[in-house]
């Protein structure tokens, strides 16, 4: 295959892939989580179990314990 | 609209970029790439022959009186070098085979070196078959060392990579015997 | 002139911030997966450092310097795509120029699409901030990990192998040096290594963990200690401000 | 016959020798991240099952027959990250739409597969070693219940963990890999199982 055609066709991929991606990546942002599941979210209560210290919901997670445990 | 607008032209500049970059980097690096892998088998021919040489080769698989039944006669290997090394009176000759084979696990390429009738030693050049090493450690190295008389070993001889390189040894054997053992003699 | 100061100090501290305090394999522990996989031999955890350093720092910049163009909503595609052009341009460069390297990094190569650490900091870091920072930034990360994986490549080979090679991966400079340190590279009439105190268990995968899980031990055994030391300051600090209180009280009276 | 002997043997293969985490290292970052219960464990392993075979079966015609005839193999990086992350939002939002209790059990999961190595691994060994498409799917059927498997077991062990009395200094990601290197040393166990 001619060298400018497999560039083109390689333009055209990606591009093609993006878009897929982007419009399915935006739709599942968009569309409202289904009843009984709203706050069903990567936060500090389903992380409780996790030790992962650089992250930062557990950063935060232990901040809120420090407070607490000072007051 | 002129936000969508917006968008798509950011998007179709990234991609564009991106492809750009990949292609321009392609064409930078693509002779880099082919030279490497001439250069591994040449660095493997001097494995076996220290001493400068002069080699020749040919291509088998573009060689079309190697077929048979439409089927190639020596499936595996992809081409022949032939050494001339020199010794005190004249010159003597060595073979040294290039093939690949794959199975369903991956691909194994190989470089064998023929000597007095006997394979003498086993280079490989590529290898996606086994994760790792352990091909190499557990089967052609102790090859190559000495620690196995056959190839058809019983302990280490039975595993499915070691059936593909047996089969690429066959097949160097079996070429090397039709054509070049009367030669040597 | 102060605001210099502070645009110099916050410069300084991005840059710093990767190499120690926030080390993205010690403290944040990511980056977990190539840190394990390519650290049987110094040179290529060393390599594999390098080309990270080149993908994250050139994302990075070129992250930071679409921030302002990029729609908040379809940010992470595109962060993708810039990392993944990268790493496609790296692979690349290995397999031509450090076939080596190339040959031993494998998948872990394509794999950096996908590592926590380049999409971590651009999301977190290089979208939000300016194109030096963030180069900075990217610098900093890069050298932490890299004399991270480097220590993790130098435990496991002098411990697995008991010699440690050096040249062999970059090899510009004709034939590898090899160094005996728990193995002897002179061989005895029986064809063995004079001394060999090598233990194989640390090239193999289980020792990658072991090592792994070690050094982690000692990184929060050293932040603990500072911490702990950092709390009796205060308390001590606290104790004397409260003794010193009681003292001008029972003075004043 | 000697196909579905071939197919079992590298589903074994992949799932118990070459096991994705202890021997691979795909993975390892959810392996270490999903802690100490069983549950979510299990529900993190299946979602990574579901898409790394929707990945193979998407990239193997993709890079076979579109990418390497068309001469352009070396955009196979991006190509898998695209199909990989699109596949995952699709499978998400199909998700989202139909299936509450799914949704329920998978669905903070799913935004982190993307980023698991274990997905985009497989999907690039496949075309790296140019396996065929039995072997590209038992690689991955194989690494998905291995990583099902390990990240279970290592669940249980983790729960059992918490009621010891272990150094500061060793708590949380320290002694999870120490664990996982003894589970390491006993899955080098399989290794010679199978040829």
């Amino acid at each position: 295959m001619d060298q400018t055609q497999a560039f083109i066709l390689a333009i055209v991929i990606i591009v093609v892939l993006l878009i897929v991606f982007v419009i399915s990546f935006v739709l599942y942002m968009r569309t409202p989580a289904p009843k009984g599941c709203e706050k069903l979210k990567i936060g500090p209560k389903n992380c409780e179990d996790c030790d992962v210290e650089g992250c930062m919901i557990y950063k935060e997670r232990h901040k809120k314990e420090e407070k607490e445990e000072k007051e | 609209m002129n936000k969508y607008l917006k968008v798509s032209l950011t998007l179709a500049t990234i991609a564009s970029g991106s492809a750009l970059l990949i292609g321009l980097m392609n064409l930078a690096t693509v002779g880099a790439i082919a030279a490497n892998k001439e250069n591994k088998i040449k660095n493997g021919i001097s494995r076996f022959y220290p001493e400068q040489y002069y080699y020749q080769y040919f291509e088998m698989k573009e060689n079309s009186d190697e077929l048979e039944d439409g089927k190639l006669l020596y499936p595996t290997i992809n081409s022949v070098y032939i050494v001339d090394v020199p010794r005190e009176e004249g010159y003597k000759r060595g073979y040294v085979y290039s093939t690949s084979a794959k199975n369903s696990y991956g691909q194994v390429d190989l470089l064998i070196s023929i000597k007095e009738a006997k394979i003498d030693e086993i280079y490989v050049v590529k290898n996606t078959e086994s994760y790792g090493q352990t091909l190499e450690d557990n089967y052609i190295n102790k090859y190559n060392n000495g620690y196995l008389k056959d190839l058809a070993d019983v302990k280490c001889g039975a595993t499915y990579g070691a059936k593909i390189v047996k089969e690429q040894c066959d097949d160097a054997m079996r070429h090397y015997t039709n054509n070049y053992a009367k030669e040597g003699e | 002139m102060s605001m210099d100061k502070i645009k110099r100090s916050q410069h300084k501290e991005s840059f710093l911030n990767g190499i120690l305090r926030e080390n993205p394999l010690l403290v944040q522990i990511l980056g977990l997966c190539p840190a394990l996989a390519v650290t049987k031999s110094l040179e290529t955890a060393f390599g594999m450092g390098l080309l990270f350093t080149f993908v994250l720092v050139s994302s990075n910049v070129i992250v930071s310097l679409l921030r302002k163009l990029i729609p908040e909503e379809i940010r992470t595609p595109c962060y993708i795509v810039v990392i993944a052009t990268f790493v496609t341009i790296v692979k690349m460069f290995a397999e031509a120029f450090l076939p080596e390297l190339y040959s031993s990094l494998g998948v872990f190569l394509s794999l950096l699409v996908v590592n926590c650490i380049v999409l971590g900091r651009s999301e977190a870091f290089a979208g939000q901030n300016g194109v030096f920072d963030s180069f900075l930034d990217g610098c900093g990360n890069g050298i932490g990990y890299t004399w991270a994986i480097s220590l993790m490549g130098l435990i496991r080979e002098i411990f697995g192998k008991g010699t440690l090679t050096i040249g062999k991966v970059f090899n510009f400079f004709g034939d590898p040096l090899v160094l005996p340190i728990l193995k002897s590279t002179t061989l005895d009439t029986n064809g063995d290594p004079l001394y060999d105190f090598s233990i194989s268990i640390f090239q193999n995968p289980a020792g990658a963990f072991i090592v792994l899980g070690l050094m982690l031990a000692v990184m929060a055994a050293i932040t603990n200690h500072k911490k702990a030391v950092e709390k009796a300051k205060e308390r001590a600090a606290k104790e004397a401000a409260k003794a010193e209180a009681t003292l001008v009280a029972g003075g004043a009276k | 016959m000697e196909m579905i002997v071939s197919f079992i043997l590298a589903i074994v293969s992949y799932m118990l020798i070459d096991n994705v985490v202890l021997s691979r290292f795909y993975g390892i970052c959810s392996f270490i991240g999903v802690g100490n219960k069983v549950k979510s464990a299990f529900s993190m392993g299946l979602a990574v099952t579901f898409v790394i075979m929707m990945a193979t079966l998407v990239c193997y015609p993709l890079y076979f027959y579109v990418l390497v005839p068309a001469g352009i193999p070396f955009l196979d990086t991006l190509v898998y990250i695209l199909v990989i992350a699109s596949l995952v939002q699709i499978v998400g939002l199909f998700i989202k739409k139909t299936s509450p209790s799914l949704y329920k059990t998978l669905g903070i999961y799913l935004p982190l597969i993307t980023t698991n190595c274990a997905v985009l691994g497989v999907v690039q060994t496949n075309s790296d070693s140019q396996l065929d498409f039995l072997t590209s799917l038992a690689n991955g059927l194989g690494t998905s219940i291995g990583f099902l498997i390990v990240i279970v077991l290592f669940a249980c062990m983790r729960e059992r963990l918490n009621g010891y009395n272990i150094p500061k200094a060793m708590k949380g990601v320290p002694i999870a890999l120490i664990v996982a290197a003894l589970m390491a040393m006993a899955f080098m166990g399989f290794g010679g199982m199978v040829g």
